[in-house]
């Protein structure tokens, strides 16, 4: 359930909005529900929404792990 | 009309009532605007039909109404849509485009100005692509009885001795071809609609084909067993359509269908299958294996199919599956489009 | 598109798809339901069931929030929607979920409602700002993910002062769901499927973290994986599982780490507690009444309850007895057990909740599966 | 659709925007309802157009629109409407019709059993004109963005080796031939607008001409200069059309010129000219004086020309005008209608 | 059509033509001013003037409710339309009648406007019952004659306790407007035509009889003979202003005594008074403000009146400085003598007031006459 | 001005309407603004009101007139 895609943030807006791009496709988004969000961060976008920012970290980790588990 | 009438007022000008009444408006509308546009020596006899000579042979008709909304898009308008649209059913059938109607439902208050643009971009179209309006229609509606404008289009044209392009010809074995990138034109529509506007260079695919086509009967000749173009419902509808009026089923490979990377992105942004998105300047051609290679390297040099590609072939099925086999290695069918395209949540 | 091609890279599908081929236990059966739509469609989408080893199996669960809403409140949105005053905005699913006698939103806009489609609730209050003389209600939908963008919206509108605004709630929360199944099935029985683990929601738990499902593997003694709806998600979360009961272990494990964190996203949470409080009861298609699953407006936003504004009522329609989606979103049954399936039910005239949305178990498999039905039969 | 899709509710059902997706919902309507209607070969075959053979020689086409309000009326309904005018505008140039396209706009909610009645007629009205509806489409469009149905049709024809009518072909001394009353369908029309209701037994005269007309080619030859069916704008903007076009002006009688006793009174009550009002079966035919006696027979010999008369020669006139002696004893022009036809309260 | 055929008969036509022809004095000239427009249009629509000898001339005078209304009460109407909770019916005449700048209901209309056209009275008052929301509001012109269904209405609009329901009231009167033309230009001379006598009204005697004509005959010394509108009617009503003027009689006669008494209609007449009263001057397109001249609601009824309810003010626009019009309905100028005729201003683009309506002196000559002022020309 | 055309009445409705004929074309009317209406009377209609009744006799003497004028 919940169609949500990873959108990387081009422009804070006032009023809680920001501008998102997914590969080129840009779109205004509400990003209420984010804290410290900057330029050139991932988000989770959702009917409009961001719901959350996405750790690249975590996610270079977990491509780490699949690779590592498809090697095996 | 001889100076009896104030000019059109094009600027500022919209269509009332009295454009469609069958009085002197209505004729200064059709001479001053719609006359001027698609200028052809049919239109300019003033009939209400327009003759022309044949060598006789084999013949196509076909027809489309057009009511996209928004009547302006990236990469084209209503009326280029509406020459290029009936010139591609007509090509379809591996025909030469001739003649085409033009009728025109227009809500008042409609501007002029507006009018007179997509006028001359479908006289243009129609010049491009070596067909001429030869008769016309006009009519004016009240205000909330239409959406501003819808056009239908006619069209003739002739198709070459001993071809017969039908939905029905397609055979096992058989290779699809596609002749570029699926989704452009649908998904540059709904980026201005307003309830879902994004930003994004996409546009519209619109384009008339018929000179693609005319390549691919030159290099395929009688081994093209049908072409479509993937209009409303995208691929996957015609696909469907196909297989079950050839009583067959299609076996495609998903990573060699051709999808622009933003389209793609636009596509996931909604929650639609880029499958079932239209477009209006691809095609869809069933041809025989062995034609297969010849007919996609004509594609491939045409500027409209350079991104052609084979996408799968006809595979026996009693029940008419488009069956792929997906990128990432499973299986799934592409299934006609349920009901309306509609952005999802879930 | 970054974070989303990577994982679904066919290269490293194999792979992993060639581990989970080693690590399986052949012997035994792997019954993994999921219970997030989001998973069913990822399965059949890319066809995964064709990647797997045949003794695992995947269960699809009532995970979507358009296949759950029952008939009558679609009937109520509709008898709400063919009021002249209103205008009804809702998200593009909801337009052809059947109510009542073959009903739906987009039959009543075809005969004459107003009804919208919108693709945010920023939409709606558009629309709402745009129409002062019309009255603009928002049919709200959706689980944890969809509930704090209708939270913004009821606290923008108080903000415009939007006096033609209103919010008809129908948002409901997973686990309460998830331990109606479980309880209602029996502890380690589910009717006579026996379910071996869980892949848990992906962007449910963004919002709320991943303690609200410790109560599976603590009471329930079920391992469960939050997974991310990436196929490769679902691979690896599909290996995850497979180690926990080949090791005996029932843990909750979160796979979906790049978005998923224990506590969730503690801002949504509170947006959603201002506004919204726990109903007793709210009746779920296929499941019937679950207790404490489902949301309304907290006192203070009474003005914006479509419910008591226009005094609403509460419609309650049968099922269809003939439907087994009771049965399937429990694992029981599969899409093709139903004699409906395919025939008078599919996606264009859906009869039961898991034909509604592309999410349901019996849409998924016809749009995407159903050509396996026959594959063993020779084509005529 | 192989049973994979809920039977079409006719007597209960309207038309969703699903019925205009591309998808399954409209495949089953265009199989189910059009094809069901206009069966034939060529729709059988499920292609974007259809194929036809050709004889060669000189063939005609035409299109219109239909957006007539109410959809049923007293004689007929959209549907046998855009089969005759289209039927018509290919007979008028003295040519046989032979294939129509139809296209179909229609406002989502419209009620399928009126779709279905509709295109019932359709089929019948193109089966007793001996054409086939060969291609079509449908488009559904959102509430409030039609008027229930537009319909569009379009036509070709071929022309007997040798005949050229055009509306620049009248010459000075011509006789003015009409086939029969005028206003019977304006008249007819307008007596179901809710804001005109009147009580009358006047029926549309919607009918196909091609009979007709190929009675009188038989009878006139090249005798014949031109042929025009007076439809919106009357029997006033034909002639005015025509006198334009050929570069000379009319002179009519006005006692000769066939209108109802209930037309007249209707056109009294209601403020309007009889010479203004639509007509969908009928035709001014401008021929040489030699041959005016022995068409005016063969149109009083059919059925469809039994009123037939000749009302006026055409004259020398630099201005174009159609001049008409009244029946009073004085003399009038017959200008264009102005504007919009609106009844009048002085 | 009985009542109409008969009165339309070619045969005696040519004998009355010939009586005239036989009586009149070749010697002086006969200069007849109709002051209806239906006179207009008849003489137009038959060809009267091919039938009359050459120095009986027939001057058009300003009867036409439709083309005496100003431009700015056009644009009065039209911005009352352009509020979106109003829907303005009116009969289908006014549709095209210019006010300022090209401006026109029915462009007006094509904007977004809900104009309604109506035919009756009857029909704004069911528009109104069935639109309880909107504010429906009559735009309510004419002479004599069709004031009197207006006050039905309101009648009708009070019995029903209509709410939503008002009147934009433009209705005129015939007499003074007669007795500013014959003033203004002098007893016997109007600027440089002298009229011999008067075709007066037919159906706006109907209602207020013969009496308020006595004026013309007894204060100006003119013979007025009340006309019935069919050609023969006017035929014999020529014959008789020409026995009158050879006689040298000035007198009220009544040629249309099938419908016309000495009194009127006494009902109709107290169903006008029970409603509208005078206002001390209203303007005239082509003559400019005339005291005495129109009609707006008692205070009893002003409720009703659209002027108070939407506070419309009142907007005056000067005439079209070229147009001709005062001089042509005064019978000093022709329409062809205006060169904007049949250039810029034509029925479809009218300039001034007497080529609006159909019955106006230059629309008339347009769309019935204007053969004749090329028929000495060779066609080239 | 104002168009206006005789009509026989053929039926009389409640409510001060009655039904009139042109030539066999019907048409609901206000008779609200005439007194003593009768079937068979001929009337005076304008926009959907009948303005008096025509008097057959004064009908007939002008016609009388007018032919005489005729043949002087
Ligand atoms: S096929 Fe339809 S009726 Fe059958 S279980 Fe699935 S949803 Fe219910
Ligand atoms: S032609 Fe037009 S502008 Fe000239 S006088 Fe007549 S109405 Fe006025
Ligand atoms: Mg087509
Ligand atoms: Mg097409
Ligand atoms: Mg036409
Ligand atoms: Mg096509
Ligand atoms: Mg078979
Ligand atoms: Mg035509
Ligand atoms: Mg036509
Ligand atoms: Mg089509
Ligand atoms: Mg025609
Ligand atoms: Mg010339």
């Amino acid at each position: 359930m919940c169609l949500a895609i990873p959108a990387a943030v081009t422009k804070i807006l006032p009023d809680e909005m920001a501008v998102v791009s997914i590969d080129g496709v840009g779109k205004e988004i509400s990003v209420a529900l984010i804290e410290d969000l900057a330029v050139g961060d991932y988000v989770i976008i959702h009917v409009g929404y961001a719901l959350t920012k996405i750790d690249p970290e975590e996610a270079r980790r977990t491509l780490d792990l699949l690779r590592e588990l498809s090697v095996e | 009309m001889r100076g009896h009438q104030a000019k059109l007022d094009i600027s500022n000008g919209c269509i009332d009532l009295s454009h469609g009444s069958g009085g002197r408006a209505m004729a200064q509308l059709i001479s001053g605007l719609f006359h001027e546009a698609f200028g052809n020596e049919w239109l300019a006899r003033g009939n209400d039909q327009s003759a022309f000579d044949v060598g006789g042979g084999r013949m196509v008709m076909t027809t489309d109404g057009y009511v996209v909304s928004p009547l302006f898009f990236p990469g084209g308008n209503i009326g280029t849509l509406a020459v290029h649209g009936t010139v591609n059913d007509i090509a379809m059938a591996g025909a030469r485009p001739l003649y085409l109607s033009a009728g025109f439902i227009i809500e008042e208050g409609f501007r002029l100005s507006h009018l007179k643009m997509i006028a001359e971009c479908m006289g243009e179209a129609a010049r491009s692509a070596g067909v001429h309006i030869i008769t016309g229609d006009t009519k004016v509606v009240e205000r909330g009885k239409a959406d501003g404008l819808f056009i239908s289009t006619a069209g003739v044209g002739v198709v070459p001795v001993g071809l017969d392009l039908s939905a029905e010809n397609a055979r096992v074995g058989d290779r699809v071809l596609i002749s570029g990138t699926l989704g452009d034109h649908g998904i540059a529509i709904m980026s201005k609609r307003q309830n879902l506007a994004f930003e994004t260079d996409i546009i519209s695919d619109s384009a008339a084909l018929h000179d693609l086509v005319a390549k691919m009967v030159e290099a395929g000749g009688h081994g093209i067993r049908l072409m479509r173009d993937p209009t409303r419902g995208g691929l996957a509808a015609t696909l469907n359509e196909i297989a079950r009026q050839s009583d067959l089923g299609f076996r495609l490979q998903e990573e060699a269908i051709p999808v622009k990377p933003d389209v793609a992105a636009a596509c996931e942004l909604l929650g639609l299958d880029p499958l079932h998105v239209a477009n209006e300047g691809k095609l869809v051609a069933i041809v025989s294996p062995e034609v297969a290679n010849a007919v996609l390297a004509a594609m491939r040099a045409h500027p409209l199919g350079c991104d052609a590609a084979e996408i799968g072939e006809a595979i026996a099925d009693d029940h008419h599956f488009v069956q792929m086999a997906t990128s990432f290695g499973g299986g799934r069918i592409v299934d006609w489009l349920s009901g309306e395209q509609l952005p999802r949540i879930c | 598109m970054k974070y989303v091609h990577e994982f679904r890279d066919k290269e490293i599908a194999l792979g992993v798809a060639k581990a989970i081929g080693t690590e399986v236990d052949l012997a035994r059966p792997y019954r993994f339901m999921e219970f997030c739509g989001g998973h069913t469609h990822t399965i059949s989408r890319y066809g995964l069931e064709d990647m797997l080893p045949n003794n695992v199996r995947m269960v699809h669960g009532p995970g979507c929030p358009v296949c759950v809403l029952p008939a009558g409140r679609i009937d109520m949105a509709i008898h709400l929607a063919m009021r002249p005053e209103v205008i009804l905005c809702g998200y593009g699913d909801l337009m052809r979920v059947p109510g009542s006698q073959g009903a739906s939103l987009l039959k009543a806009k075809a005969r004459g409602a107003d009804v919208r489609m919108v693709y945010s609730t920023i939409d709606a209050i558009r629309i709402a700002e745009e129409n002062p003389a019309r009255e603009v209600v928002f049919f709200a939908i959706g689980f944890e993910t969809t509930t704090p963008p209708t939270a913004i919206m009821i606290r923008l509108a108080e903000k415009k002062k939007l006096s033609n605004f209103s919010v008809f709630c129908n948002h409901v929360l997973t686990p309460p769901a998830m331990q109606n199944i479980l309880k209602s099935c029996g502890i380690r029985n589910i009717g006579h499927v026996e379910i071996d683990g869980f892949i848990g929601p992906a962007h449910v738990s963004v919002i709320i973290g991943t303690t609200p499902y410790e109560f599976v593997a603590e009471e329930f003694g079920k391992p469960i994986v939050i997974t991310g709806f990436e196929p490769l998600d679902m691979m690896q979360a599909i290996l995850m599982l497979v180690r926990q009961v080949n090791e005996h272990r029932h843990e909750v494990e979160n796979q979906y780490r790049r978005a998923v964190i224990r506590d969730g996203n503690l801002r949504a949470k509170e947006e959603v507690s201002n506004v919204f409080e726990l109903r007793d009861r709210f009746e779920w298609r296929g499941l019937g009444p679950v207790p404490y699953s489902g949301l309304r407006l907290k006192p203070a936003y009474t003005k914006y309850d479509a419910e008591l504004r226009f005094d609403m009522g509460e419609l309650c329609v049968a099922d269809n007895p003939a439907c087994k989606c009771a049965a399937i979103l429990r694992g029981i049954r599969k899409p093709v057990d139903c004699e409906l399936f395919g025939k008078i039910c599919t996606p264009v005239t859906p009869m039961g909740s898991c034909m509604v949305s592309s999410e349901g178990a019996c849409a998924a498999h016809w749009t995407y599966g159903r050509f396996r039905d026959h594959q063993q039969r020779p084509a005529s």
